[in-house]
């Protein structure tokens, strides 16, 4: 027989899973949210979000071919889905070339000189936010809601009132967490604050904030969906809300004219979306379960310290990243449970 | 060398007392420059924050206790006339803990100009309160704290604060009218005198 | 709840597409190529030379040790080589090829379809008669069955557990062998019990094969201390530590033995051939093969002489299709892939399973993204992705550390990869490396 | 190792930042401009050809076991000599480089050189090595600093380029070891290059 | 008398200075531990490499034994060379052994054309996963593997696999004889061998220990184990043993008889000057 | 409270390498394993603890009453100098394991800028002989937990195929300052 036969160890097949499968499924998953911020932000949710996604894959693909002289890698959607988390991410008003600057941060600094996809130990995306918000606090922190928002949700919303209240020019506002902040350091009590809110209003997306990260609804439609496809497990994401609606329930039940209830907390700034998201991106999250509920809950009380008493208004990006670091060690001292190694010390 | 006891301090005690001589040396030739450059820079910031004056307020100072710390007033005269006085102010309040502001005050309490002696504020943000920086200082020139409400408008004053460092422009606003208060109690006891 | 391991484990594919194809008798073979080492252990000791005559039946090579086993003649006729043949994987190994002329038993075999299931044997008798048959394990491993019914002093066997889960995609010659052997198999299994004198034994089967647990479970109504135990359909509950634990809740500890945990197992094919030399003194020279694949004319289960050459199965199914790639022995998990199909079936040839060429070349490998599937889905709690790279690192100590010997070669991890990394490859390979050092350092400290 | 060689290693084979990676806290902490760069490396260069050229002077005079405290004296001492008359004599410049003066003492690159080479050479080539180890510290330092104030605040040497501000991370802690990363793997790359 | 200021700081800074010359002084004579400097001196002799190419783990560890034992001549740095071997020995005042400088051969010559391929291996790249796997992707079941594990294992970048042949190849000049090659070969296809007076060198370049018939089918170049050569060498430099013939470098002179005796070719030659009949000869210069 | 407040402080906001750039040569030179690292910080926090103490005493109950306050670096530093090889001599003795990791980092606690960078802030800070020790056994705790993390994510970058041109120092430079950008985050959490 002059036919070749192919020789390789075992085993022979191999299962449904494959890294673009993964990244296409948490694209879909993101597209609810995308949906919704479209809708409250119009163009420019579409443009930030873009110019990320464009940004992020264009860099990938010259620093793969120029700098490190690889095959190309952009074809595993994961510059993709690194894109469209960091657009997520952004104030709808960004200016463009900031946008490119944190794709170039995201993918330069934060991806590729680590090796690309699997090498580095820091979320990407996160890394591209954190570098502008440090160096372009002004423009990282001013919010738009679009007038069209006022209309889009009934009577009481959350943020007409709060825009009225603070902003200057009509349209540049705080994001919730910022406004409450401020509010609550300026000697406001939370029940003040609570006539303002409508939770639901901050389930279905009708409240200012980064493009991405308003419609907890939207963001917990796409967990399901991840669940159901078995690309994610519960645990980092229930840790990490569940952590911070405990700590946040002890400081309300300790003074809940102070702080405000856990659920606000769970529903607003970037919480959903980081830990549904971001806290669960593979290559930066602990190997094991285990490891999993302690990096979620890890970053769960960050993002709390850093809302309740440090300087920026919103920890979640700084938790992850924190956390981020943590995880190597995670992995070294958390370990899977071995078979038969219960059994040898019982006996 | 070999590491004998005797060796050892006689070596080190030769380099000691060599060494501090040297230091001792040089410090005694230098006290008088540095009390000098110290007394220019304090000099130099009171001309720079009040109108001109003909006498040494290094000299004519009032040195008065305010949260523990010493806020050192400075009194400028021309001829006969006070002119106005400096004011060292400070504040903890800043994003960096202290500022050290130099406050200059005409005779009726009007701020003619405020510098920025030492801080610590983040670059790019707090540290605009420098007027290098920023025009933010500017806008206390020509205010009279008593009907120019020292404190950022999101506190319901008439300061303008620095975008995103709101925290750095309420320290100042502090540092500022904790100067005014002293400004007026020196005033008062200048009055009462 | 059904039955089945805790931690890990894959589903995959099941293809067992010739589940409903009865056994056939293979025919003989021209010439059988016989292997002298068909088991772990010692390679067997050829008594026989070029030019003799032989029967069915008659010892050709003899073992070499305690754990080797006995070859016997699988066709009758004339040795025409004793010398060194290419294996599956092109490598000469010492074999025995006899040319068939005519099918001549030794007359102590028992020929006849006859159920005999009186067995007055003492364990001794049974011990011995398992030991000259050549008896191996059938399940895949060929570790010669009557070693590990030498229960090592100090320690008991208080069950035999019956591997009847044939967890592999594709394979179904157990199943067949259950279905139409059962009574066989029970008197097997209750002469295994007797032999390691237990009294209690466990059949396991994973729950896709209905008929299987139905008709076993009938049969089983005469033999009280036989329990058919069905087991919820997860890969590899066909592993011996897996399917202990499946049925006994008991772990083999790290390092250990089933016997640790008081278990024996064994595959039922082992038992059919248990019950062949026991009860008609036949000899271990012929097994069940299924031959299958999803581009073969016609997948089959056969009955096959040791010995038979492999192309000459595919031949018999239907011929080698055009767009076949890859040729695998045993299943698609755990198999090796062939590459001489020249080599022929011996003891441990489970299956000969024919793969596409699309799906017969892995898909180009990339980078870990950490994904951490292999960890979760490995059934020993081990850090594949870690272990991989650390053997393709060379870094040994630290492969130890992570206790890479635990590892039984599933294959689960690589399966799952979305990154498509060829853990196991390397896996396997710092096992070796691993053992091999812990074996110097034993033998440096006894010195 | 001739002269010449003694005085340039510094540069670029044995560039205390690049290659050696010495005295990394004044490289990251003073470079937010090129200026401070410079005047903290200038400072450095001056202590370290002293100080090597004092312990040249007396390195067969100590014991071993007191090697180490008796050089960070005349390091020490060296400094505040230094400390002192920069603030009595040019007191702008002390005002922005003040807290790091103290930690020149501490930069390894001072003991660093002490240890390797000024207590094993003579007095002259002590002096050269601190020279020309100076050299490569102070050029390293601001290379850092111009790059750091360029991207961080538009300017070099004060010198603005653009309108409004840089990029704030670069002059924050942060920028310096990013920046510092990838000057040197820049450093690296050229090196292999040029060998 | 000096006072003030400046008697108080030299008087602080000498008790200070004093003290601590004293409390170093008693610590240290308690908490005495003897290290032979001289360990750190060989230490830095050494190239620190740390290649393992002299047995023991890393340069430290050699020159641990270098000082401590008397008899260091079965002590040598490949790495570092007799050169270095040479100012340690002066350093220490010891003798060491004169090492023959050697070099790494790669003993296949089987290269693609001459070698069919009869399947397709497609696992993981590495010898040693393919060796334990079957007999690899041509009928030699003894021949190398080309997935360069040696490569890897080289730290000095002496070896490389030219994707011509598909056989790994020495440079001469890289290459210190460490020995990380040969262990990591699967198949022992490498041997560390004298380099040779001007570089020169025979050795047979096959491993393959079937029978002729068998391996010649495989590979055109393979060792058939006719015995030619070791009739031909007038210095019983070759022996034959499981159909492979080996050249004893001890032995050999270098005569290259045998060279033009080999009916297959497998016999190379390194590094002489070509032949003047060498119109049809089939070696070629690694 | 205040305890409290200093512990943060020099923990989390102010760590001593990642915001305030003291101690980054150890920081760098001795993270490569995470074992190592401990010991490291185990004994910078001894050597911080013991000099704070030294320092405060030496800082009021000698320099300022002789009013010699510019001989602070001098005195500190042959101080610390001397602290620095009594540990090291004992290490060797105790625990030649870790002295052997340390290698010749041990001596470079003396030059570790942090040592004397904390003594003068202490002082700096007007800190009492409480608070000092507090403070530099803190900021020795800020540092071995920037150590040890650092060394965890440089013993995963071991395992990754980082490019070849940031191999070593520029990726760890890296990863130092992506680890510095998320300690940010601590900003403000006290002042
Ligand atoms: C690293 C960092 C440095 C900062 N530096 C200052 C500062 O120097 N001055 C200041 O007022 N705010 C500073 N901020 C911002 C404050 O923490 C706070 O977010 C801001 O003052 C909120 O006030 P806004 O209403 O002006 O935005 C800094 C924030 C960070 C994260
Ligand atoms: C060195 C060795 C010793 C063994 N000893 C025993 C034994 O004493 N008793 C036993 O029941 N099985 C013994 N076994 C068999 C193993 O438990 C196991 O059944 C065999 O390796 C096949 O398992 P597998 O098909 O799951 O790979 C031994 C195996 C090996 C490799
Ligand atoms: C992953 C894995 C899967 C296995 N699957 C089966 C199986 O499906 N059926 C089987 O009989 N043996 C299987 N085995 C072999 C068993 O572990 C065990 O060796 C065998 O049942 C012992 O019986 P034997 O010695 O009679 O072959 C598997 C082994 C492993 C490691
Ligand atoms: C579940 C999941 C979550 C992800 N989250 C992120 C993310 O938060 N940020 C990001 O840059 N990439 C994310 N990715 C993409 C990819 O993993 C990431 O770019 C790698 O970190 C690059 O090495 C995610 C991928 C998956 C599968
Ligand atoms: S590591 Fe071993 S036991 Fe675990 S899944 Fe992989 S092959 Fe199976
Ligand atoms: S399954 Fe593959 S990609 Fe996922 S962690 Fe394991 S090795 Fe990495
Ligand atoms: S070729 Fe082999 S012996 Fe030579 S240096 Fe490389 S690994 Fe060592
Ligand atoms: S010589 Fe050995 S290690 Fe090198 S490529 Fe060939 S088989 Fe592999
Ligand atoms: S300069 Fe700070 S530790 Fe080296």
């Amino acid at each position: 027989m002059d036919k070749k036969l192919v020789v390789s160890p075992s085993p022979h097949i191999h299962g449904a899973f494959s890294t673009k499968r993964l990244m296409g499924d948490v694209l879909i998953a993101l597209i609810p949210a995308f949906i919704v911020s479209v809708i409250v932000y119009g163009v420019d949710a579409l443009v930030v979000t873009g110019v990320s996604v464009a940004a992020c894959v264009a860099f990938e693909y010259l620093i793969q071919k120029y700098l490190l002289k690889g095959d190309c890698t952009i074809g595993n959607y994961s510059a993709v889905v690194t894109g469209v988390l960091l657009g997520f991410n952004l104030p709808s008003t960004l200016p463009v070339w900031m946008i490119v600057i944190g794709a170039l941060v995201a993918i330069g600094v934060g991806k590729m000189s680590f090796g690309g996809l699997g090498c580095n130990p820091f979320n990407p995306a996160l890394v591209g936010r954190v570098f502008l918000l440090i160096s372009f606090p002004v423009q990282m922190t001013g919010f738009v809601t679009p007038a069209h928002v006022d209309s889009l949700s009934g009577a009481t919303t959350t943020q007409v009132e709060i825009n009225a209240e603070t902003a200057t020019d009509a349209v540049s506002g705080p994001t919730l967490l910022g406004y409450v902040k401020e509010a609550l350091a300026g000697g406001s009590t939370t029940a003040d604050i609570a006539e303002k809110l409508s939770y639901n209003d901050m389930l279905l997306g009708f409240k200012s904030g980064s493009v991405g990260e308003i419609a907890a609804l939207a963001l917990l439609l796409g967990f399901f969906y991840l669940l159901c496809r078995k690309v994610i497990t519960w645990h980092t994401p229930v840790a990490v809300l569940g952590s911070m609606a405990l700590f946040g329930g002890i400081l309300w039940a300790a003074d809940p004219s102070h702080y405000m209830n856990p659920l606000f907390h769970i529903l607003t700034g970037g919480a959903m979306l980081g830990a549904v998201f971001m806290a669960t991106d593979y290559v930066t999250s602990p190997m094991t379960h285990k490891g999993m509920l302690l990096y979620g809950a890890g970053i769960g009380i960050i993002t709390m310290l850093i809302r309740t008493w440090g300087s920026y208004p919103e920890g979640m990006s700084f938790a992850i990243l924190i956390m981020n670091a943590v995880v190597p060690l995670i992995n070294k001292y958390v370990k899977p449970k071995r078979f038969g190694v219960v059994s040898a010390k019982t006996r | 060398m070999e590491s004998s006891l005797k060796n050892m301090v006689v070596t080190l005690l030769v380099i000691t007392l060599v060494s501090a001589s040297a230091v001792g040396f040089v410090y005694k030739i230098t006290a008088e420059p540095i009390a000098r450059a110290k007394a220019a820079k304090i000099t130099a910031a009171i001309a720079l924050v009040l109108p001109t004056f003909d006498n040494d307020p290094g000299a004519a100072k009032t040195v008065q206790t305010v949260d523990g710390k010493e806020v050192v007033v400075y009194t400028a005269t021309q001829g006969q006339d006070t002119v106005g006085y400096a004011v060292e102010t400070f504040t903890n309040t800043g994003f960096g803990g202290e500022i050290k502001l130099m406050v200059g005050f005409l005779k009726d309490g009007t701020i003619n100009r405020v510098e920025t002696l030492s801080h610590n504020e983040t670059p790019g943000l707090g540290n605009k309160i420098e007027r290098s920086k920023s025009d933010f200082a500017v806008q206390f020139e020509g205010k009279n704290p008593a009907d120019f409400k020292l404190a950022v408008r999101k506190d319901g004053g008439d300061v303008d604060a620095i975008t995103a460092s709101t925290i750095s422009s309420r320290a100042f606003s502090d540092a500022v009218s904790r100067a005014y208060e002293v400004y007026k109690s020196i005033q008062n006891s200048g009055n009462h005198e | 709840m059904l039955k089945g391991f805790s931690k890990g484990g894959i589903h995959t594919p099941e293809y067992k597409i010739s589940k409903a194809e009865a056994i056939a008798d293979f025919p003989l073979p021209e010439i059988a190529v016989v292997p002298l080492s068909q088991h772990i252990g010692a390679p067997a000791a050829a008594c026989v030379k070029k030019g003799d005559a032989v029967r069915v039946g008659q010892v050709i090579g003899t073992a070499a040790g305690f754990v080797s086993s006995n070859i016997h003649a699988p066709v009758s006729g004339t040795v025409v080589a004793v010398d060194a043949t290419p294996d599956t994987g092109g490598i000469r190994r010492p074999s025995i090829s006899i040319r068939a002329e005519g099918d001549v038993w030794i007359d102590t075999i028992d020929r006849s379809d006859r159920l005999v299931k009186t067995c007055d044997l003492s364990k001794e008798e049974i011990f011995k008669k398992i030991t000259e048959a050549g008896l191996v394990g059938m399940g895949g491993a060929t570790f010669p069955t009557h070693v590990k019914l030498a229960v090592p002093a100090g320690k008991t066997a208080e069950m035999l557990i019956v591997n009847g889960v044939e967890c592999e995609p594709f394979l179904t010659a157990d199943h067949r062998l259950m279905l139409e052997k059962g009574a066989e198999i029970l008197v097997g299994v209750d002469i295994l019990a007797k032999a390691l004198g237990t009294q209690k034994a466990y059949i396991g089967i994973e729950n896709n094969k209905p008929d299987a647990i139905e008709r076993l479970t009938q049969l089983a109504v005469e033999y009280p201390h036989i329990e058919i135990v069905p087991l919820r359909v997860r890969y590899p509950q066909g592993g011996e530590k897996q399917l202990i634990e499946a049925i006994t809740g008991r772990e083999v500890p790290s390092g250990g033995l089933p016997i640790d945990v008081g278990a024996v197992v064994q595959n039922v094919g082992t038992a059919f051939a248990v019950y062949e030399a026991v009860q008609k003194n036949k000899p271990l020279i012929e097994r069940i093969v299924t031959v299958t694949g999803r581009c073969l004319a016609r997948p089959s289960n056969l009955r096959v002489r040791i010995g038979t050459p492999i192309a000459s199965l595919i031949e018999y199914c239907g011929g080698f299709p055009e767009d076949a790639g890859k040729v695998v022995g045993g299943g698609p998990m755990m198999g090796r892939a062939i590459a001489n199909l020249d080599a022929p079936v011996t003891k441990g040839t489970s299956g000969i399973l024919l793969i596409r060429e699309k799906g017969a070349v892995r898909k180009m490998p990339q980078r870990c993204i950490k994904c951490a599937k292999c960890v979760s889905i490995c059934t020993m709690g081990l850090e594949p992705y870690l272990m991989s790279k650390l053997a393709k690192m060379g870094r040994f100590d630290e492969l130890e550390a992570a206790h890479v010997t635990d590892c039984i070669e599933c294959g689960s991890c690589s399966y799952t990869c979305p990154a498509m990394l060829p853990l196991l490859d390397y896996i396997r390979l710092g096992k070796t490396e691993v053992a091999k050092r812990v074996r110097a350092r034993k033998t440096q400290e006894k010195k | 190792m001739n002269k010449l060689q003694i005085l340039t290693k510094g540069l670029i084979k044995e560039n205390p930042t690049f290659v050696l990676l010495l005295g990394m806290c004044p490289t990251l902490g003073t470079t937010t401009s090129a200026i401070n760069g410079l005047g903290m490396g200038v400072a450095t260069l001056f202590v370290l050809t002293c100080s090597n050229v004092a312990i040249s002077l007396i390195k067969n005079l100590i014991p071993d076991k007191v090697r180490i405290p008796a050089f960070i004296v005349v390091i020490a001492s060296f400094v505040t000599v230094v400390q002192l008359c920069m603030e009595a004599y040019v007191p702008d410049l002390y005002a922005t480089l003040g807290v790091f003066i103290p930690l020149i003492v501490v930069n390894c690159i001072i003991l660093g050189r002490a240890e390797a080479f000024a207590s094993k050479n003579n007095v002259a080539d002590s002096a050269l090595d601190g020279i020309g180890i100076g050299l490569g510290f102070t050029l390293s330092l601001t290379l850092l600093g111009a790059v750091r104030e360029a991207l961080g605040n538009g300017s070099v040497f004060g010198l603005k380029f653009i309108q409004g501000d840089g990029i704030l991370l670069f002059i924050l802690a942060p920028g310096a070891f990013m920046v510092l990363a990838y000057l040197m793997a820049i450093f690296k790359k050229l090196t292999a290059k040029t060998k | 008398m000096i006072s003030g200021v400046l008697g108080s700081t030299i008087l602080t800074l000498c008790v200070i200075g004093v003290i601590a010359a004293v409390v170093l002084y008693f610590v240290a004579q308690k908490f005495k531990v003897h290290e032979d400097p001289r360990i750190d001196a060989v230490e830095g002799m050494l190239p620190g490499a740390n290649c393992g190419g002299c047995g023991y783990p890393g340069c430290r560890g050699l020159a641990d034994a270098l000082v401590k034992n008397d008899d260091i001549s079965s002590l040598y740095c490949t790495a570092g060379g007799a050169d270095t071997m040479q100012k340690i020995a002066e350093y220490l005042g010891k003798a060491v052994a004169e090492q023959e400088p050697m070099v790494a051969v790669v003993r296949c010559s089987g290269s693609c054309d001459k070698r069919p391929h009869t399947n397709v291996y497609n696992g993981a790249p590495s010898c040693a996963v393919e060796a334990a796997l079957y007999g690899g992707e041509t009928g030699c079941a003894y021949g190398c593997l080309g997935n360069g594990d040696c490569v890897a294992a080289c730290q000095f970048g002496a070896i490389v696999v030219n994707p011509e042949t598909g056989l790994p190849e020495v440079d001469e000049t890289k290459c210190t004889a460490c020995g990380a090659c040969v262990k990591a070969c699967p198949r022992n296809i490498i041997e560390l061998r004298k380099k040779g007076v001007k570089g020169r060198r025979i050795y047979v370049g096959c491993v393959n220990r079937d029978k002729g018939a068998v391996s010649r089918k495989v590979c055109a170049v393979s060792c058939i184990g006719c015995g030619k050569c070791v009739r031909t060498c007038p210095f019983e430099a070759i022996t034959l043993e499981n159909n492979l013939a080996y050249i004893d470098a001890e032995k050999c002179r270098l005569c290259r008889k045998c060279v033009a005796e080999c009916p297959t070719g497998g016999i190379r030659e390194i590094n002489f000057p070509p032949r003047k009949t060498a119109a049809d000869n089939p070696t070629t210069q690694a | 409270m205040e305890y409290f407040i200093i512990i943060i402080s020099s923990i989390f906001v102010n760590n001593v390498v990642l915001s305030q750039f003291l101690g980054i040569c150890p920081f760098l030179g001795v993270s490569n394993r995470v074992g190592t690292s401990l010991g490291m910080g185990a004994a910078v926090t001894f050597v911080m603890a013991i000099s704070s103490i030294v320092a405060y005493l030496i800082q009021y109950y000698v320099l300022v009453p002789l009013g010699i306050q510019y001989m602070q670096t001098i005195v500190f530093i042959l101080v610390i100098a001397a602290l620095v090889q009594m540990v090291e001599i004992i290490l060797k003795k105790v625990s030649p394991a870790l002295y052997q990791a340390l290698g010749i980092f041990l001596p470079l606690i003396t030059t570790n800028c942090a040592v004397l960078g904390i003594a003068i802030l202490l002082v700096q800070k007007e800190y009492n002989l409480g608070e000092s020790v507090v403070f530099a056994t803190a900021t020795a705790i800020g540092f071995s937990l920037a150590l040890v993390l650092f060394a965890g994510l440089r013993e995963r970058l071991e395992l990754e195929d980082v490019p070849a041109g940031m191999k070593g120092m520029p990726i760890a430079l890296l990863t130092a300052s992506i680890l510095a950008m998320a300690f940010m985050g601590f900003s403000g959490l006290v002042r």
